[in-house]
């Protein structure tokens, strides 16, 4: 009753047999240990969550395990090189853009889709790509400032 | 949530009064009824099936005449548990009749109905909204429960 | 907590349907899963057999033609019809509903389909697609069919879908010239579902400015996404003033039939349908002259 | 050199890289050797007896290795309020009696969760229902149900206070109002939900990993309630995913995973869903005020009369604070030389309610500020000018409750008074609405009868210099590990990163009471930095030997540098005096210790911080809909330590009292929360989040670390009264019951309307 899955996770191949009905969130967070990716709700309204499937973001928690069969997925896990951090890391630390922590890596994923599809966004845009998840601590607006400095090259990714 | 409503019959007060406490007469009326079983004289099991969009539920439904003054007042409490689970139904209604004239009588009703569980969880929207169809099938039944037999 | 359920993944449509015909009951049929999904962690949906259609390509396509219009398989993300030249150049209203439809992610993995077979009578797609008098295609193992949108609709998240048949396509007719469609919805946090949504389409006769055809839409003001036809009536035919738009407003809050909860009363939601069929039509005309 | 060379700087949280990697390990990440996985079973009615509870089948489950029910507890009750037995009145696990939807009956310890949960289904509870009662004002009617023995009327907490003589000074007054308000319930939708770790040993030592405000309150409550020693329970919390005030009392999560632990010697972990947060963990308090408000024509406020009724729900909890802190708060920030304040907390069979970011503030600032501003109206005065006219002071003393500091309110209504006129003339249907406000830096009441200091900080030093800091103090996202380093590294004058802070572990930590109240920056910030100078007083005593300083001079450590005050040229390395002072002293290691207590610093607060902000909103007078379009916030928090977490506050208070006027509510039917899921309970999300400035003011507070004090809660005071001024002064019209909905506008419009017809 348990099926295969096979899917790269931050570019590593996994094979896996899981239970059909489990979904993405726990896979990643149970069965590989990628605890970075959260769950704040089970309604897909929170988008901590929230995870890149095939260069798209979606909330894991609302996504089988087995659809993401032969994809690729990249977490928070993924974001840095060894100990070089991501330039959305990077500003998020500079502009204080969380608090608890609970929703960053779900918030930074978001991001990390807006920009890879649209690396220039106005405000109005960067604020419908973190629309779907939800902070409670920070007001959003150190998030818009630390994606509006990434916008602006003042984080470059190192060579 | 409540409904609340009121309408005629043409039947003396009496003969409203015992259909009313016919055995199952309450129970039959709740939409999806499926089969009822008088446990006492107050008391009454019933079977509902009830289904919204891709939910459904069957509930073990237990109503309870609690207050009876006859030929006016009449309470009656139901419970009901999902079979799977999934959610309890509670439902408070009464029944007052008033006599306007000989065989004139004016039935009004309130049901206070209420839903906890998950299937409260899944969407007051969407349950408020079957509630109060079920509700309203209720009353039209009982209506017409009434009228068929008051009128025979 | 979901219930263990025995995984079926078709690749194509011949497939999907024969599991589909063979398990009936016992059964659900999963795309994006956006809605579903939800129901089965709470344990209110519990199929035996679940059908994961999200890989049945044939599905998943937009195609246009000057004769035929618009084409929109049932398995196209809503992304993608946000996101396609084709539909923001001839159907701009389509692509503007689903950028304000739920969140991104949902938008990236849900599917159209999966969005009308939910049969929410809150969901943004169905008002927008009965104004642009779209039809829906399904398929079983008996044949095809094809049914008038706002005939599918049959009840708070009852579709007319039969048991054995899937939804295969959204047919949107050519947009005949001088017309407009435009769609807002009413809510308080932007994202959010409609409290109330309308959409309204109307077609110019010619310069003159005279109302040839004109469909409003009404969505999370009934059980189903309908048609206000008695509004309609106040503006086919004439030439629209702002008093005829207020008419129909208020026409149109008198045919609505919304329930209250907790969002808003019966009576709210009647002052939204008058404001907004007001509003969104005095919007789509002037993009019908325009056009 | 500038005067401080740690604090005030804008540096990133030491918390931060392991946040923004997604390697920070929460509660809700732990997973130990040999774990099971709880589940709890919860009441359906909102009152009802329990007659019998069947766990046979659900132990006889595949996977479930023990079921508890109130049996298998000692039959204690417990509250944060521990001072007054009274008030102790929650078992956690009912033995008799449930007393909301979402009381706890029984918990299952599975090897799954989906067992736990499958086999939740399988206990039968009996029932006997008994009648219950939602409404507070229902409750307190004689014929109301009672809900907790021996409690007349349902009436759970009483609370006055008065000064001056206030029914002599309404008759000196030339104009009085009298007005009703209503202040509804608020979620804290903490992200990450209530979750523990238990794990009781074979050694009969209980361990907990919590997601919790206060570990040293869970400690103690959880050792009364098991009948073990407070030595034998060590709470640790990992990060901790929010608090907003719902984590410091002992919840359902840590007592039945300790006890079904205790109960199978294996660790035990439960995570409340997100319905059970929102169904059966506590909220904000609702409230229902009248207020009668005197003043002379001028605009000076004579006298202020209060009532309030608070929806207690079923259990005490923090609603005792709440009760208290409405009281006084009620009179913020002004000076009332006649005041009186009665509150009443009922019971109700509903979900406790109690503690939110503010306690019972936010709500008297809204009903506060919303009547100010309906008197300066009245009076034709100007809402800043009466605010002006009527503001406390530096040095003001509240008779009988607390004494005032420093107070920059006036310099704060100045640069609010400048905004406003900055934006002029504004378009129709927009208005700016303004509200002011104050709170407190920690409280001073002993509810929880601690023996212990307040707050307490160890500071050691390695022999390489690196300093570890001990506090019980506990960061849940406010950023205090931050503000603490930074507090430390600047009183012994090292850099951020010679810091490592170790907190709100009870088994290595000195007892703290925990983040609440606003207290960590200024208590525990008092006891790092005694402790930090009680560590430097050891460094310095060997360094003025080593430099062979003259006793006159001052010696100092800044930027890790040991000098003479007045000669700071003349000095030694700190690391150096650092192996020198171990070596010179046998080895010992070199320990400072601190607490902090308040003393003589009146019934509430040691300090007070105070602010006055302005919302901007336009209205949509067809549907009622307003857009929230900026909120500009006056602040003074005495010196600024952390200005990027001051920012984070003052922002994320912005979304989270902006939607105590907006959005946020907790609708009930019958004692049934409507919706309890974040796709049906609104909060604000980026796209309706207004612009926010902040104008900072500049003060210092005697009391406090280096001049600071609280920059939290306060700042979730102001919002909803200035949104609520804001839709008046643009539409005209005012709504009296939070929260301010498109559909209340715009009935009240069309009632303005009618009126004018």
């Amino acid at each position: 009753m348990k099926k295969e899955l096979r899917f790269t996770v931050n570019g590593q191949p996994y094979e896996l047999y899981i239970k059909p009905k489990t979904i993405l969130v726990e896979v990643l967070r149970a069965h590989l240990g990628l605890t970075g990716t959260k769950r704040g709700c089970d309604s897909s309204s929170c988008g901590a969550c929230t995870v890149i499937l095939n260069g798209m973001a979606v909330k894991s928690c609302s996504v089988l395990a087995l659809q993401a069969n032969g994809g690729e997925v990249l977490t928070v896990e993924g974001l840095a090189k060894g100990n070089e951090l991501h330039p959305l890391q990077k500003a998020f630390l500079d502009h204080g853009a969380f608090q608890c922590g609970f929703c960053t890596s779900g918030m930074l994923m978001s991001s990390k889709a807006l920009l890879d599809e649209n690396p220039n966004p106005t405000k109005e845009q960067i604020k419908e790509g973190i629309d779907g998840n939800i902070c409670r601590c920070t007001g959003y607006n150190s998030i818009i400032r630390a994606l509006t400095g990434v916008v602006k090259g003042e984080y470059k990714e190192e060579k | 949530m409540l409904i609340e409503g009121k309408f005629t019959l043409r039947a003396p007060i009496q003969e409203v009064w015992d259909f009313l406490l016919a055995p199952g007469t309450l129970a039959s009326c709740i939409p999806g009824a499926e089969k009822v079983e008088a446990i006492d004289d107050k008391t009454y099991e019933s079977v509902v099936k009830q289904k919204v969009g891709p939910i459904s539920v069957r509930l073990k439904f237990t109503t309870t005449l609690t207050d009876i003054d006859p030929p006016r007042h009449l309470k009656a409490i139901g419970r009901g548990a999902d079979i799977g689970k999934a959610g309890i139904f509670t439902q408070e209604t009464t029944v007052d009749l008033t006599k306007i004239s000989k065989d004139e009588v004016e039935v009004s009703y309130s049901s206070n109905v209420s839903i906890t569980g998950r299937l409260a969880t899944f969407g007051e929207r969407i349950m408020r909204a079957k509630a109060k169809t079920a509700g309203e099938e209720f009353t039209k039944n009982l209506q017409e429960k009434l009228k068929s037999r008051t009128a025979g | 907590m979901i219930r263990d359920f025995e995984y079926l993944t078709p690749k194509t449509l011949e497939e999907a349907l024969t599991l589909l015909d063979k398990y009936g009951d016992e059964c659900k049929v999963i795309a994006g899963g956006q809605s579903l999904l939800i129901l089965m962690k709470q344990g209110l949906v519990a199929p035996e057999y679940l059908i994961d259609i999200k890989g049945i390509t044939e599905l998943n396509y937009i195609k246009s033609d000057a004769k035929e219009g618009l084409r929109i398989g049932a398995l196209t993300p809503h992304r993608a019809i946000e996101k396609s030249p084709v539909v923001r150049n001839g159907f701009a209203v389509l692509a503007e509903m689903e950028n304000r439809l739920a969140s991104i992610q949902t938008r990236n993995w849900g599917t159209i389909g999966g969005n009308l077979c939910h049969g929410d009578p809150a969901g943004d797609p169905a008002p927008v697609l009965i104004a642009l008098n779209a039809n829906l295609k399904m398929a079983s193992l008996k044949g095809e069919r094809t049914t008038a949108i706002e005939d599918f609709f049959l009840d708070y998240f009852e579709t007319a879908l039969e048991p054995g048949e899937l939804l295969t396509e959204i047919q949107v007719p050519v947009v005949p010239p001088h017309t407009g469609t435009v769609y807002i919805k009413f809510n308080v946090i932007e994202s959010d579902l409609a409290t109330v949504g309308v959409a309204v389409s109307i077609t110019l006769g010619s310069s003159e400015g005279i109302c040839q055809d004109v469909r409003i839409a009404l969505g999370a003001a009934a059980s189903t996404p309908v048609r206000a036809k008695q509004a309609e009536a106040v503006l086919r035919g004439k030439k629209i003033t702002d008093n005829l738009l207020r008419e129909a407003g208020q026409i149109a809050s008198t045919e609505a039939e919304p329930i209250s909860d907790i969002y808003a009363s019966e009576e709210y939601r009647r002052e939204l349908v008058k404001v907004l069929v007001k509003r969104v039509s005095r919007e789509a005309l002037a993009r019908a002259k325009q056009a | 050199m500038s005067k401080y060379s740690v604090i005030g700087k804008r540096v990133h949280r030491v918390d931060g890289p392991e946040k923004v990697t997604g390697s920070a390990k929460y509660t809700f990440d732990i997973v130990l050797h040999n774990m099971l996985y709880g589940k709890i079973l919860r009441s359906p009615y909102p009152h009802a007896r329990i007659v019998n509870i069947d766990t046979s089948q659900a132990e006889r489950l595949i996977g479930v290795k023990a079921v508890v029910t109130g049996k298998d507890t000692l039959g204690r009750k417990q509250s944060t309020w521990r001072r007054f037995p009274e008030l102790c009145d929650e078992e956690i696990l009912c033995r008799t009696k449930v007393r909301y939807i979402g009381d706890p009956v029984a918990a299952v310890a599975a090897i799954d969760e989906d067992t736990a949960e499958e086999a939740l289904d399988l206990i039968e509870v009996e029932y006997e229902l008994l009648p219950a009662v939602f409404d507070p004002m229902e409750a307190i009617k004689e014929e109301a149900p009672q809900i907790h023995e021996g409690v007349e009327l349902n009436i759970n907490v009483t609370r006055h206070i008065e000064w001056g003589d206030v029914d002599e000074a309404f008759k000196q007054c030339d104009y009085i109002r009298e007005d009703h308000f209503k202040c509804s319930s608020q979620a804290h939708v903490c992200m990450e939900t209530h979750c523990a770790v238990a794990s009781f040993g074979y050694d009969s030592k209980l361990t907990i990993w919590t997601s919790t405000q206060s570990s040293y309150y869970i400690q103690a409550l959880v050792a009364d309630m098991l009948g073990l020693r407070e030595g034998d329970v060590r709470v640790i919390k990992p990060h901790t995913g929010g608090g907003f005030g719902s984590k410091f009392e002992l919840d359902s999560a840590q007592f039945c995973a300790s006890l079904l632990s205790m109960k199978l010697c294996q660790p035990v972990k439960i995570v409340l869903s997100r319905e059970e947060e929102f169904t059966a963990t506590k909220r904000r308090t609702p409230m229902y005020y009248s207020v009668k408000l005197g003043a002379k024509k001028d605009g000076t406020m004579l006298a202020k009369e209060v009532r309030v009724i608070t929806e207690g729900g079923a259990y005490t909890g923090m609603g005792a604070t709440a009760l208290y802190l409405t009281g006084f708060f009620s009179s913020f920030p002004y000076k009332y030389p006649n005041y009186r304040y009665d509150g009443y907390r009922a019971y109700t069979n509903t979900a406790p309610a109690s503690a939110m970011r503010g306690f019972g503030a936010p709500q008297s600032t809204f009903v506060g500020e919303s009547q100010i501003d309906m008197l300066a109206e009245d009076l034709g005065i100007d809402p800043i000018e009466i605010r002006r006219k009527n503001g406390m002071t530096p040095d003001y003393e509240v008779p009988g409750q607390a004494h005032i500091q420093s107070c920059g309110l006036h310099q704060c209504l100045d640069k609010i008074d400048e905004h406003i006129k900055e934006r002029g003339e504004l378009p129709p249907n927009r208005g700016i609405g303004v509200s002011a406000y104050g709170f407190m830096s920690g409280g001073i009441f002993n509810w929880f009868d601690t023996p212990y200091a307040f707050s307490a900080a160890i500071v050691r030093i390695n022999i390489d210099g690196k300093v570890d800091l001990f506090t019980g103090a506990c960061d849940i996202g406010q950023g205090s590990d931050t503000t603490l380093s930074m507090i430390c590294a600047e009183e012994l004058g090292v850099h951020l990163d010679d810091i490592r802070i170790h907190a709100a572990d009870t088994g290595i930590c000195p007892a703290d009471l925990g983040a609440w109240g606003s207290r960590e920056t200024l208590m525990n910030g008092n006891a790092v930095k005694m402790a930090a100078a009680d560590a430097k007083r050891q460094l310095l005593e060997f360094a003025a030997a080593k430099l062979g300083a003259n006793i006159v001079y001052d010696m100092d450590i800044k930027d890790q540098w040991v000098h003479m005050v007045d000669r700071p040229e003349r000095g030694l390395s700190y690391f150096d005096i650092v192996k020198d002072t171990i070596r010179g002293r046998d080895g010992e290691t070199i320990i400072g210790r601190g607490h902090y207590t308040p003393h003589r610093k009146g019934m509430i607060s040691p300090a007070y911080s105070f602010g006055v902000q302005a919302a901007e909103v336009e209205v949509d007078t067809e549907t009622g809909k307003y857009k929230l379009i900026n909120v500009t916030t006056a602040h003074e928090s005495g010196t600024v330590i952390n200005p990027v977490g001051i920012e984070g506050q003052l922002e994320g208070a912005v979304m989270m009292a902006g939607g105590y006027g907006f959005c946020e509510d907790q609708p009930m039917d019958e004692g049934k929360i409507l919706n309890p899921s974040i796709a049906d309970y609104k909060l604000i999300r980026s796209l309706d989040m207004p612009e926010t400035k902040i104008l900072e003011v500049d003060t210092y507070e005697p009391e406090g670390p280096f001049g600071a004090k609280e920059a939290g809660e306060g700042l979730t005071n102001p919002t909803a009264g200035a949104i609520g001024n804001a839709v008046y002064k643009a539409v005209g019209v005012r709504i009296n019951d939070l929260p301010i909905t498109p559909e209340k506008v715009l009935k009240a419009l069309k009632e303005k309307k009618q009126q004018a017809e």
